[in-house]
């Protein structure tokens, strides 16, 4: 049992550390800004929740188990808002109605 | 171990480019990612309370003031205030940061091998009051006279800050971040963050007498949320003349001294407690410091009262 | 050995706010070097604190919480040196360029 | 498993550290903060992995007060910077 847990644990976070990775390229490589926004939110959102739900399977107490997923949506919450806030900063116009 | 060396030299790197970036708005992004990296490297010390405390602070209300500051004085920066130094002075500092470091690097290697510690003196006041958390007994107990006066010396910088206000804005509301952003993502980011933040801030400072955690670190957390509502226009900024305004800022200290000197009458020693109720009284006292703390920094940051600028 | 690789990291770090603090001329950034001394200062106690480390504490816990008092002390401070900075810059303003206020 | 995670945070800082090459290029501020935003949740999956690698519960803690501040320094840099638009140039 504790067996599939890790097997399980092991591979979402690699999956998530998959992500950051894309993540991390898609914001040196991407030409303009919004196109990293994009690629950053993704980084954000995915590769955090896989490494959330990696460390679920071992959570301890269901205490840790509430904070591992209040952060995850913390971050989802700041990363959904800030990004929008900032993609009205990066194009003057501001957005398409 | 190469975990911590690749660490060491992200937090150098990090440092080095602070130092190094040509614009002022570079350095304060740098900045901020240097204390989130030094929370790491606290983590890594186990140092728990000083990891909580350098990510509220480092990448909360830290980042917030400076990022404001650089804004503001680029908008007002005179180019000839920025004469560069000369070589010869950049070699002469050159020269004297490399021997403090040195200097400093072998004091690092000649620490006396069993190195001294004051942690069972720590472990003997944990015992006297009933907490969990060495840190805390030390900040409440051992050692508390430091922490009165820390908080004394919170209040006289908000004292400095207030007295650089021009006569004709003294009494006026703190001109915070005015909800001049019509963006309404803004308000329903706060809207969510804010409760959610006092929550966690309550949840830190309550676990602090048994678990890392305590009154900084949850004051820290409550003053963010405070400013982070009144960036979004939430809440109205207060006039500092208010006499609620002065009375959350004063309380913990007042009460802080107060319960020290009763420790002549009940202990027999300025800031002793009584062994049987020692930890109610630390809590008596820590719920009104970390209001106190809150109000403070959240006025910290907010700066001299001042005209809106329209 | 972790306390002093870490102790290490502390020096350079006061060397470098050292460097940048002396060689900077704008204020915003004498302020951020000054941080970043104190920065490694309290990483230095975070070193001593680390090998303190007795009584079934990870480390000796009056150093931590020195650094913690440190750290609330040091951030009123920046909050003061910047208030002073803006209304210094305020104040130049005016008597320089025409006011606008 | 507890070195499997440990590598797995020390990875996902490789990443950040990466990240942070962007907020020293740029070009625009907006680039800077974005980056600085990616460099704190690198942070906090790489704090969430060390807590469990060394077992010390304080660092989920630790994360928790990162997440919340998460987007406390970009609603700074938002609000200074149409503050500036506001009072003109």
């Amino acid at each position: 049992m504790s067996l599939v847990l890790n097997v399980l644990s092991v591979l979402a976070v690699c999956a998530g550390a998959f992500f950051f990775l894309a993540g991390t390229v898609g914001l040196l490589r991407f030409p303009d800004p919004l196109c990293r926004l994009h690629a950053l939110t993704k980084a954000d959102n995915i590769g955090l929740g896989l490494v959330v739900i990696g460390l679920l399977f071992r959570a301890a107490s269901p205490l840790t188990a509430l904070k591992h997923v209040g952060v995850w949506l913390l971050v989802l919450l700041a990363g959904a808002t800030v990004t929008q806030l900032i993609a009205h900063i990066a194009r003057p116009s501001g957005p398409r109605a | 171990m190469s975990f911590d060396i690749g660490l060491t030299l992200l937090v150098l790197a990090v440092a080095a480019w602070t130092i190094a970036a040509r614009e002022t708005f570079v350095a304060v992004v740098g900045f901020v990612a240097y204390g989130l990296l030094l929370a790491f490297v606290w983590v890594r010390l186990a140092a728990p309370d000083v990891a909580l405390t350098e990510a509220a602070l480092g990448s909360g209300l830290t980042g917030g003031l400076l990022i404001g500051a650089s804004s503001r004085l680029r908008r007002s920066q005179s180019p000839a205030a920025e004469e560069a130094p000369g070589v010869v002075l950049k070699a002469a500092a050159a020269v004297l940061s490399i021997l403090v470091s040195a200097g400093l690097a072998a004091i690092v290697l000649l620490l006396p091998d069993p190195a001294p510690t004051l942690a069972p003196q720590a472990a003997a006041s944990i015992a006297a009051t009933g907490l969990g958390n060495p840190v805390t007994a030390v900040l409440m107990a051992y050692r508390a006279i430091d922490t009165l006066l820390e908080i004394v010396v919170l209040l006289l910088a908000l004292v400095g800050i207030w007295s650089l206000a021009p006569d004709r804005d003294w009494g006026r509301r703190l001109d915070r971040r005015g909800s001049t952003d019509p963006v309404s993502v803004l308000t329903f980011v706060a809207q969510l963050l804010v409760p959610v933040g006092i929550i966690v801030g309550i949840h830190i400072f309550w676990v602090g007498s048994v678990a890392p955690g305590g009154e900084f670190q949850g004051a820290t957390i409550l003053a963010t949320m405070w400013t982070l509502a009144s960036m979004a226009g939430l809440v109205s900024a207060a006039a500092v003349t208010r006499r609620w305004l002065r009375l959350v800022l004063t309380i913990g200290p007042a009460v802080f001294l107060a319960i020290g000197l009763a420790g002549f009458a009940l202990a027999g020693a300025f800031l002793a407690y009584p062994k049987s109720h020692a930890k109610l009284m630390i809590l008596v006292i820590e719920i009104p410091v970390t209001l106190s703390i809150a109000a403070t920094l959240a006025l910290l940051v907010a700066g001299p009262p001042e005209r809106a600028r329209q | 050995m972790t306390a002093t690789l870490y102790g290490f990291c502390a020096a350079v770090l006061v060397g470098l706010g050292l460097f940048g603090l002396i060689v900077h001329p704008q204020p915003l950034r004498k302020i951020l070097a000054f941080n970043l001394i104190g920065g490694g200062v309290f990483l230095l106690f975070g070193a001593v604190a680390r090998r303190g480390a007795a009584a079934g504490f990870g480390g000796d816990p009056v150093p931590q919480a020195l650094v913690i008092t440190g750290l609330v002390v040091a951030f009123a401070a920046t909050a003061l040196a910047v208030a002073l900075l803006l209304r210094l810059t305020g104040a130049a303003r005016q008597a320089g360029l025409r006011s606008d206020g | 498993m507890a070195d499997f995670l440990f590598a797995a945070a020390g990875f996902v800082l490789a990443m950040v550290a990466l990240g942070l090459v962007r907020v020293l290029r740029g070009p625009s501020e907006v680039d800077r903060i974005m980056a600085a935003q990616l460099v704190g949740t690198g942070g906090i999956a790489a704090l969430l992995l060390l807590a469990e690698a060394t077992g010390s519960p304080a660092a989920v803690d630790v994360a928790l007060i990162l997440a919340l501040l998460a987007a406390f320094v970009s609603v700074a840099f938002v609000t200074a910077s149409s503050r500036s638009e506001v009072d003109g140039t």
